[in-house]
């Protein structure tokens, strides 16, 4: 299978939906291996409450796309023993928040299972969760908590910022022998793409550089790139080239590209849709304030949401999260213009 | 039939109607684009909540669910301040920060709706546990849908509050669907066995019978109050409309022949009103009028909602610690 | 009897035997101070797990407990590598970074001991579905005490396991405490009825007669092979020592008579023996003669483990991702 | 009830250990308000898996101090209902692993409550946890994840390093009228310090310096403390004067303080057990590295568990924690001594 270098900029011209590079990474994989199935709530015939499955058990059938009770744990739980047992499975979370239902299942079991046996069985699981706030969900529907995993051994994260990651990402992630977490924005499934039709990977601890600049690096992840992205726009104008580099995968962490491009630009910030406090930021912003010590000019500044519950009313809810003009002028004064 | 009796009737009735006259609004606002967020609506299960209600005092605590405004105004909190809520506004129960999953009302006994299936079960039950501790008399409903089933937890707490004899009642409304999939391919066995696996009194009935909620919750309501244990009530009922507002396209999941069948022959208000007109508590002015009633108070309350004020940005900030 | 029967009747002995010894043999390494962290022993179930996994093929698979070494052994684990195992050296079955909570084992299907209550749980119905959805044909037996019914995620993968008809059997070893705590003060209800309430076949069994739990344990195995449907198997069981091997006053929770009982008139081994020796399927000399075996091949794993080497440093960083 | 100074130096002479202080705290404030309760696994007569309870239900009785059913979850939510409805739940959870089970109960409901609810409702409700490795509980019973309760608005995390600040800030966590996490170290159970008999508490968000210093910070947190204490007095043989300050609560968190002690010193190790990546060490850190920017000597060095689950056999179990000498040749190698 071709590896595929890593920018969209080679990709085919054919474009897709985020939820649709998802859709197809999830078809072709189990067109592929017959051990890769799906289980999840209201998966098959809805095709999750975002829809982003339809289709699938029309083609692979209900034993391969699992309507499931609503038991997050116990599947979850079901999903490990599957996968040391030979199957591929692919657990859907409809919301991020639900996994403070499934930490036990996926920490103190699915992460520990190859060590604890000296690396006998394996857990090649993928879970799929979404993230992502300013949908009017509120405080049990918005969270962005992919840190808890992050933080915790024998567990990979990846958190795809265009239909060209969430492709090759996917793919990555069901091929792979141990457990992923994959974080879906939800409110990027819509955001359109180039998405190359042929089967290509992306190997996890890479990161992408979304955009060459030389004044200030904005590490960010997942739909917070694209946010990165439309502040560079706005700071062009004002004749700054900031550089978006993006992680692709927390764990593994890309360190040595984070830390050169901070080395490169002396200025950085990093931003991260959840919560600000103990969060992914404070990870990224240590490795490079440690990496880069002595090249950069100022803090590295870190943006995330709001330290408090998400709330409802859209007023509040829109000020708690990360936008472009804050990041825009979060830049700009960084960069004394 | 004595008077007391005859308004209880008709207060059922006039809840009833509140509600759907409430959830119908809801519809209105959503589709208008007037509400953010979320909507599930709790067309067709009106009697649960209003027969379960009317059988507690103010002072009782309930818990909720996702599909809560029913929930919320039969505990007898103020439409006004419900819409305020569910469009975010400063005047609303939980001053907008809360929103239609989320609203709550010490002062009616609404420990909230929850927007986690079963997220309020350890709730409930742990509200019985000081009200038993603190010899208050309360006791606490747990409503939750089948889909709640599904969540192990339910059976942690049952386990408990059958052990430690608490007043709390789950209140079981089995509207056929979790979300888009049928009850029978998420719940094996037999739900009332469940309970009483778990040591917990149980009894079956139906959801669009308001009395007959009225009579069966009250036993086990009474029964917990004594002190005797907690209690499950497994309610056959059904949602007229989507998942939320946004399920239109439904026949991939169900029929639209059932549908009609419940909506025409099943309607708890329907089946109600024909019940009192047949027993003479009230002729068709009557409810008319009380409709009528009913109809002013909602509206007032959604143009009440929707001039009232977003709340100030600063308050984002505010009530996350006491 | 057939020769095979005499074989297999043998055969548990020889392994129930093994259990045993071996236990002896953690406590008194234990209390020596040569083997690091708890200690859980199975003095007294014996015949759980030489019963149930008698009733396996070794392709079959099991996930077992925080009192695990019974069940490692049972299946068909061998002594040396499960001291070293329990001392944290090299040759372990897991390189020593399990120990005596995380033993596993897939050359005889064990998926692992689970420190964790109930954590196999879900780990078990899943092999159980691999194994269907593989047709493979094998079968997967989840082991738990009763302490583990506390766990709600028991019940959310019965329901499944129910629901999607899956090969799994959940044994509940109830030896009457969890930890310190008597089960009658955790657990309400009705223990059969919980699983029938999920649609799990069940059946309950003496825990210290072998030859009822083969039959028992074989029905419900070999149904969940024919594609029936999961089993329960409830036995009821006694732990003989401490919940863990520091456990050594134990009269605040539970009395000397009652441990003294169990000891001198439930002891399944010696039942077991009693039995043999009635049937005339081996004589006293014949006994004694595989307990001499097993106790050379027990005392001969100890040295084996005490000699082991642990790993090296360096080995740390391994085998966190595959 | 008189606001003791906060270092242990002005405490009475009386000795007790951390687990002795502890069961101090917790009869003080039994007797002080009928509405305190403790409730978990083998709490009563067993005085949990620790004896730390010894007593406690021979004094208040079984109605206050409750063996519940293996049950974290429903516990959990039980005495989030229970704090709701006018009671003060003390939960105990043997060992902090199991937190795996209530992060949902904790994080989408605990700590949600008072927002969700605009103010209205109040969770005043404590969950005990022990932390710390090296016991030989491996894997499921040795981690410190209370970097994920950090990362969530609505929670308070307090973890005492001696037995003076557990008495001081247990309380202080019982009449707190939010949900506080209070981390108790396994390893520090038996740990003897001085602790005065009277009633005092401990304000949350004040950081004491166990020990003043002018060469280097030693940031360390729970047992680490004890650690960095013992590293402090290695560095005084070569010239070295070591800072040793103690956050006491990671949330809220007294960034003014160690910003200041880095000022001063220009050096700093963060040393915490919880998984180095992504952990709290990671928001010291950063904390630090940012406020203090212009007055550090070296980057922030970070010290915590070894990114990999907690090995049993005792040689590699050794390996994964931060030790005195580990933090001492850190120390003497940032001060080019
Ligand atoms: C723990 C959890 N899992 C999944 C969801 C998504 N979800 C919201 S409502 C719902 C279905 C609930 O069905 P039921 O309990 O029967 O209530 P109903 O909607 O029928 O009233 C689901 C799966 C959730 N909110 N919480
Ligand atoms: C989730 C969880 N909670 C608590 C514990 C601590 N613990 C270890 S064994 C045990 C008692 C288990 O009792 P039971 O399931 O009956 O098994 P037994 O020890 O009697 O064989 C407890 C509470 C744990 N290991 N996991
Ligand atoms: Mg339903
Ligand atoms: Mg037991």
């Amino acid at each position: 299978m071709p590896e595929v270098a890593l920018s969209e900029k080679s990709a085919a011209v054919r474009e897709l939906t985020l939820g649709e590079a998802v859709r197809e990474a999830l078809a072709e994989e189990m067109r592929r291996d017959p051990r890769v199935f799906i289980l999840g709530e209201d998966v098959a015939e809805a095709g999750t409450a975002f829809k982003v499955l339809n289709g699938l058990v029309q083609e692979f059938g209900p034993e391969r796309v699992l309507d499931t009770p609503i038991s997050e744990a116990g599947f979850t739980g079901i999903a490990v023993g599957a996968a040391m047992a030979g199957m591929r499975p692919v657990v859907d979370i409809m919301f991020g928040d639900f996994i403070g239902l499934i930490m036990d299942q996926m920490v103190n079991q699915a992460a520990k299972v190859h060590y604890m046996s000296g690396g006998k069985w394996n857990v090649p699981m993928v879970l799929r969760a979404t993230l992502g706030a300013t949908r009017r969900s509120a405080a049990q529907h918005s969270q962005s908590l992919h840190a808890w995993f992050c933080h915790v051994p024998g567990l990979q994260v990846a958190m795809p910022s265009t239909p060209y990651d969430a492709k090759g990402l996917l793919k990555t992630a069901i091929r792979e022998n141990n457990p992923v977490v994959f974080y879906e924005d939800k409110m990027m499934y819509r955001l359109k793409g180039p998405v190359p039709e042929e089967d290509y990977t992306i190997p996890f601890g890479v990161a992408d550089i979304k955009r060459a600049g030389e004044d200030i690096t904005l590490v960010a992840t997942s739909s917070m790139v694209q946010v990165a992205l439309g502040a560079a726009k706005l700071l062009e104008e004002f004749d700054i080239s900031a550089e978006v580099v993006d992680p692709r995968t927390l764990w593994p962490l890309d360190e040595k590209t984070l830390i050169e491009s901070a080395k490169k630009t002396s200025r950085v910030i990093v931003i991260d849709e959840g919560y600000h406090r103990y969060g992914a930021t404070a990870e990224l912003a240590s490795v490079i304030a440690e990496g880069a010590f002595y090249d950069l000019e100022a803090p590295v500044k870190r943006m995330g949401a709001m330290h408090v519950p998400i709330p409802f009313s859209p007023p509040l809810e829109d000020a708690t999260v990360p936008t472009e003009t804050q990041v825009f002028e979060a830049a700009r004064a960084m960069c004394g213009k | 039939m004595s008077a007391s009796e005859t308004q209880l009737w008709l207060r059922m009735f006039r809840q009833m109607t509140s509600i759907r006259l409430f959830e119908e609004q809801v519809n209105d606002l959503y589709t208008r684009a007037l509400m953010p967020g979320l909507a599930h609506l709790y067309i067709g299960e009106e009697a649960v909540a209003v027969g379960v209600c009317e059988a507690l005092t103010r002072e009782d605590y309930i818990t909720s669910t996702h599909r809560g405004h029913g929930h919320c105004v039969a505990k007898g909190a103020a439409p006004d301040r419900m819409f305020a809520e569910l469009l975010g506004k400063e005047a609303g129960y939980c001053k907008g920060k809360g929103g239609s999953m989320h609203i709550a009302d010490p002062d009616t006994g609404n420990l909230g709706a929850n927007a986690i299936v079963a997220g309020s079960a350890g709730i409930a039950t742990g509200a019985a546990f000081a009200a038993k501790r603190l010899g208050n008399g309360r006791v606490c409903v747990c409503f939750f849908g089948e889909g709640a089933l599904g969540q192990g937890v339910v059976y942690e707490v049952m386990n408990m509050a059958s052990l430690w004899k608490l007043p709390v009642i789950y209140v079981c409304e089995n509207n056929l669907y979790n979300e888009y999939t049928h009850f029978t391919e998420t719940t094996a066995g037999d739900i009332q066995m469940r309970a009483a696996g778990f040591g917990v009194e149980s009894d079956v009935v139906d959801g669009q019978d308001v009395r007959a909620l009225h009579a069966a919750a009250g036993k086990l309501i009474e029964r917990a109050r004594r002190g005797e244990g907690p209690g499950f009530l497994l309610v056959n009922t059904y949602r007229f409309t989507g998942h939320h507002v946004g399920d239109i396209k439904r026949d991939y999941y169900r029929s639209n022949q059932e549908e009609q069948k419940w909506k025409t022959e099943r309607d708890p208000i329907k089946l109600f009103t024909d019940w009192l007109l047949a027993q003479g508590v009230a002729d068709r002015a009557a409810l008319d009028a009380i409709h009528a009633e009913v109809k002013a108070e909602i509206d007032a309350a959604v143009q009440f909602a929707i001039a009232a004020p977003y709340p100030a940005v600063e308050r984002v900030a505010e009530d996350v610690y006491a």
